[in-house]
């Protein structure tokens, strides 16, 4: 997903890039506590019967289930923010807030690189001098396509 | 992440890796989904010989190719190949491919997970092997003369291949729950803003089910193999009445996976009829929200009626009436699938290409074995069909439209977009024909050999059960020929042919259908939230 | 005479045509591996046509 | 004994009253359409009949089942129809090629809205129809009947033979199948002994195992119960006829599965007195010849070895001794043959626990002694021993 300021200012322009995600962290909580509910009753109900050994399995499982919601949480809420100044275009991570690149403005540059057999998708890279930064890396096909676009109108409509 | 200098080259080309370490460290859903299908059409081939085999040796009676052991072996490796093997990687496999494209996600949620959980396949299929394999060599023991349903005493009878075949169950679970949770955490969290839960395609809704129902399950049949390991190596007696164990209770264990596999198996199926029917009828699906409320119906009433499976265990009445009138309610939620499919079909307007044939197919033979499977559901019916060729009749009716069926309809259907090529509309027919005939020329006699008393997974039988074998085992034989036809089409398909359009079929609709022109759905209109 | 769309080259049509030998090859091992099954059916017909 | 009357050929049940004549024609109308499929493929017509629905039921809990059977099955292939028929229909007419528009406003119809009740609804009324009676005939299938006289048969599965207790008179019959040399048409449908039962007389069937799981099933009779070790299930049935019912083992239990075959003899209860009497007179008699304290001559030890060897062993060794290896040893040069005799009286007597050798120590003394002295002396073992029934009393 990619927001853009809302001010009609054709100088200064802030983008910020995100993946799709649908779940918040609280949610994400939800999801695995309903998963851990069932999967106790499961245990609970062969262990009453005597067959204990099903316990460690699902704890195992849980770990798995819990690692891999965890995992994709932190992958979710990455953050690209694109700065377009009147001298210079940066690129900072939107959640640590460090600064990663900065470009000159008159020379950055806007490159899309697509598989010729359209079997991956394709990349995007700004910068400039040789130099690049890969953005957006995590939005699908059509995000990037339109991206792209806004960033030359963007850079180049000063 | 940092800058990286790009030549002139990188620009145009992709620098994704090429040969075979493209397919070995692929974090890229379709590669894999790729990798899942080309698996599991291996598998159908070897299941497929297994089968071929079994049906050879029943042709007459008396015993001509092969000793019982090895018969019974071939029985257990018939299902467990067809079933982990066949089925699910190739359900797996459509996931891969399509739930990405369907929500509009760049790629699934975990990707080296998602290359694990296919790597782990090979291993296990090699380890299910290898549990065939082994008894032939000097010290290698029995064989597996169980069936797939593995149940003790006598799976602690058996030598060391039941220790490869357990630790090849390990592999496979450990497999399908990397898969689920993928897909559960792609589905959950991935799709494209504005696609509500209730907007799903139903492919990605029926495996959202399935993912949650192997979550649920799997870790049940570890526990259980486990437990069976113990009982053959460590001197423990879980399920070994004489140490104050219990045989039945790994019946549980099973059957508590066992029963929802049967969902997991043919919900995916399910998904790609939704899809299918639809675009070849020109015409919405008909009950959505019905669709995905009967669907959690039988996902959750599925849980819990297991133990239908063992009516002749000696249960007391009450739970025997339980498990029947759980059973027979089942029939409700599935009843309203096949109503809607036709409901779908019902004022449309049709064309027969490949993959709605098998949907219709699909429609009336699993409808057939569903109805017969409400008779095994009634108790004291059951007291007589219980583990007759009645119940392998019905079952495959049930498996063989519900699952395979719809899984070929789903190869044909997006085979233009994989592939980029149109595959022979001609040979899919003959296909289709040969196949479906096949299909009904084994498994419909069968009903008779188990009603007339012949019980399954007997290497010989009376003279009086010859006549309906003869024409099970012709059956077979065109059946298994058959799919010769659907490998070259395939390897055709891949190879070259007209070239598909971005919407191949006049009446699909998705995401998937219109990856050229993005939904309008996004960007630049939320304002933005930076410090 | 059976038309060859434009899309099939001749070295596809080549490449597809080895395949079809390949399976045809495969399916006439299952034949003859299934080699009882074909005498019973051929001793069932037998029996049948002696009455 | 009793006469063998041969009758396995059973096809379309005759029916009993005027309601069951729609269930026969029913099921003959199935039957034709497998029976024109068979000849297409010129099946042979040896049989005149083909088996294609239960045989005719003998036993009034079999007549139960059998009716629900045939309920349900009419039941579903009416559905079947309704199905085919709404489906063959709308390929007909709502086709393309036929120039059929579309109803995009088919879901949106008030049937549409609805349809998600109305459809639960139908089923659910035709599953209670259903449920209804399977509940009613469970009642009275289930439970084996209270308070009163039965007749109970202590039915054990072993690996791979079956052996009937009646407890009460403490005759004990074990039944094995018969090679095809001998049983002909019938193989794998007809055992050495019966088991022998009377008519119009409740029988409680008690079903357990001696190693895995096997289950009791002869479609006459209609109970299957599982063969559990360390669980005794039961069913019951009254017969209600005379006749000769076979069934087979129906729980994969290992090798030779297929080799477990049932025959059920209904014999009227004087002649079920009759052979009772017999019986037990046999066993009395086999008892008094093993405890005579007699010297017995290696040839007689040897016969009755033969004999019992090839009925009670050679389904796992095999005749020719040369067995089923891994599973099934050879006896022929074993060197177990030609070692200790107590080690060869001790795995005979006590079985050989975690394997499919099982304790044979339920034989008599005699019996054992021909035995073991059988198989050190066959199949060019010649080892020359000759074990006496005193030696196996001495080694129990």
């Amino acid at each position: 997903m990619v927001l853009t300021g809302a001010d009609n200012d054709p100088v200064h322009k802030v983008l910020v890039i995100e993946p799709n995600r649908q779940l918040s962290w609280k949610t994400t909580k939800r999801v695995f506590l309903a998963l851990a509910l069932c999967l106790g009753g499961v245990a609970w109900y062969f262990t009453s019967l005597g067959a204990w050994l099903v316990i460690p399995f699902t704890g195992l499982e849980l770990l798995l289930i819990g690692l891999g919601l965890y995992l994709h949480c932190c992958h979710s809420h990455q953050q690209q923010v694109i700065q377009i100044d009147a001298e210079s275009v940066s690129i900072c991570d939107g959640r640590l807030g460090a600064q990663q690149a900065s470009f000159p403005r008159a020379w950055a540059k806007i490159i899309q690189t697509r598989d010729p057999k359209g079997w991956y998708p394709s990349r995007l890279f700004i910068g400039s001098h040789g130099q690049f930064v890969e953005i957006g890396k995590f939005l699908i096909e059509g995000e990037r396509d339109t991206l792209a676009d806004n960033l030359r109108c963007a850079i180049q409509g000063a | 992440m940092s800058t990286t200098t790009l030549s002139h080259d990188e620009a145009h080309h992709h620098d994704a890796p090429k040969g075979w370490r493209r397919w070995l460290f692929s974090t890229n859903h379709k590669d894999i989904g790729t990798l899942y299908l080309l698996f599991a059409l291996t598998m159908l081939f070897l299941g497929g010989a297994s089968a071929m085999l079994i049906r050879m040796e029943l042709f007459m009676p008396g015993i001509q190719l092969v000793d019982p052991d090895l018969y019974n072996n071939l029985v257990t490796n018939h299902a467990l190949i067809m079933i982990f093997g066949a089925v699910m990687p190739a359900a797996a496999g459509l996931a891969n491919w399509m739930i990405p494209m369907m929500i509009g996600a760049p790629d699934m949620a975990l990707p080296r997970m998602n290359n694990l959980s296919f790597w782990i396949l090979p291993a296990a299929a090699t380890m299910l092997i290898l549990s065939f394999v082994v008894p032939f060599f000097p010290g290698g023991g029995t064989q597996i003369n169980t069936g797939w349903t593995l149940y003790p005493p006598l799976s602690v009878q058996v030598g060391m291949s039941m220790d490869f075949l357990i630790f090849a169950i390990h592999l496979l679970g450990i497999s399908s729950v990397l898969a689920s949770i993928n897909i559960i955490v792609t589905l959950l969290n991935m799709r494209a803003p504005g696609m509500a839960l209730m907007k799903m395609p139903m492919f990605c809704w029926t495996w959202l089910v399935t993912a949650f129902l192997l979550i649920l399950v799997v870790p049940v049949l570890a526990g259980g193999v486990t437990m069976l390991l113990f009982d053959r190596h460590f001197g423990t007696s879980f399920f070994d009445a004489a140490g104050g164990g219990d045989p039945v209770l790994f019946q549980h264990l099973f059957w508590f996976f066992g029963h929802p596999e049967v969902y997991i198996l043919l919900l995916p199926s399910i998904g790609v009829l939704s899809h299918v029917i639809p675009a070849f009828s020109r015409k919405p699906l008909f009950g959505y929200n019905s669709m995905v409320g009967s669907m959690l119906a039988v996902a959750t009433i599925g849980m819990v009626v297991w133990a239908h499976h063992q009516y002749t265990i000696g249960m007391s009445m009450g739970a025997v009436t339980y498990f029947m009138i759980g059973t027979i309610i089942i029939s409700i939620p599935v009843g309203l699938m096949i109503f809607n499919f036709i409901a779908t079909m019902w004022r449309g307007s049709m064309t027969f290409e490949t993959p709605m044939l098998f949907a219709i197919a699909i429609v009336l033979m699993f409808t057939f074995g569903g109805l017969s499977g409400v008779m095994l559901a009634v108790v004291p019916a059951d007291m007589q069909y219980h583990d007759s060729m009645f119940v392998v009749a019905h079952f495959h009716y049930v498996l063989m439209p519900g699952a395979v069926f719809g899984l070929f309809a789903g190869v044909f259907y997006w085979l233009p977009k994989w592939t980029g090529h149109m595959y022979d509309e001609r040979l899919g027919k003959i296909f289709f024909w040969t196949n479906v005939i096949g299909f009904n020329i084994t498994f419909f006699p069968q009903h008779f050999l188990g009603l007339a008393g012949m019980p399954r997974r007997i290497i010989d039988y009376n003279v009086m059960f010859t006549e309906f074998n003869v024409i099970s085992s012709v059956g077979a034989i065109i059946f298994g020929l058959s799919h010769l036809l659907l490998l070259y089409i395939v390897i055709k398909t891949i190879r070259g042919g007209k070239k598909a359009e971005s919407r191949s079929w006049e009446g699909a609709k998705g995401l998937e259908w219109e990856l050229d022109s993005p939904p309008a759905f996004h960007t630049w209109t939320v304002a933005p939230q930076v410090k | 005479m059976i038309r060859i769309p434009e899309y099939q080259t001749p070295a596809l049509r080549k490449k597809n045509l080895r395949l079809v030998w390949l399976l045809i090859g495969f399916a006439l091992f299952i034949f003859f591996t299934s080699f009882p099954f074909w005498t019973g059916l051929f001793r069932i017909v037998g029996n049948q046509a002696a009455g | 004994m009793i006469d063998h009357h041969i009758k396995y050929q059973q096809s379309c049940p005759t029916p009993a009253d005027s309601s069951e004549a729609s269930t026969g024609y029913l099921s003959k109308g199935i039957g034709g359409l497998a029976l024109s499929i068979s000849g297409l493929l010129a099946a042979s017509s040896v049989h005149a009949e083909y088996g294609i629905n239960f045989p005719e039921p003998a036993a009034g809990v079999a007549r139960e089942i059998y009716n629900i059977h045939m309920l349900t099955m009419q039941i579903t292939t009416v559905l079947l129809i309704i199905v085919f028929a709404f489906v063959f229909y709308s390929i007909y007419f709502h086709r393309k090629s036929r120039g059929f528009e579309a109803d995009q406003n088919f879901h949106k119809s008030w049937f549409g809205q609805w349809s998600w009740v109305i459809v639960p609804v139908m089923v659910l009324g035709v599953d209670l129809t259903i449920a209804g009676k399977a509940d009613a005939v469970l009642k009275k299938v289930w439970e084996v009947p209270k308070d009163e006289k039965l007749l109970d048969v202590k039915v054990t599965g072993h690996q791979w033979w079956w052996e009937y207790d009646y407890i009460d008179s403490g005759v004990k019959v074990e039944s094995r199948y018969i090679p095809e040399e001998e049983s002909g048409d019938l193989y794998l449908r007809e055992v050495d002994n019966r088991l022998v039962l009377p008519t119009h007389t409740k029988i409680r069937f008690l079903h357990t195992s001696a190693d895995v799981l096997h289950a009791f099933w002869v479609p006459e009779l209609a109970v299957k119960k599982d063969a559990i070790p360390g669980y005794i299930t039961e069913t019951w049935a009254e017969l209600d006829r005379e006749g000769v019912f076979r069934g087979q083992c129906a729980e994969l239990c290992g090798t030779w599965h297929s080799r477990m075959p049932i025959v059920v003899e209904a014999v009227s209860p004087e002649r079920f007195a009759a052979w009772t009497e017999e019986q037990k007179a046999l066993k009395l008699a086999a008892l008094a010849e093993a405890s005579v304290d007699k010297q017995w001559s290696m040839d007689e030890l040897m016969e009755r070895g033969k004999t019992l060897y090839d009925s009670k062993c050679a389904a796992c060794h095999q005749i020719t001794g040369l067995g089923l290896p891994p599973a099934f040893p050879a006896l022929k040069g074993s060197p177990m043959m030609a070692g200790p005799i107590a080690d060869h009286l001790d795995i005979v007597i006590n079985g050989k626990p975690g394997t499919a050798m099982q304790a044979w120590g339920t034989l008599n003394d005699l019996e054992i002694a021909a035995l073991v002295t059988y198989e050190r002396n066959a199949w060019d073992n010649n080892t020359g021993d000759v074990v006496q029934p005193a030696d196996v009393k001495q080694a129990r």
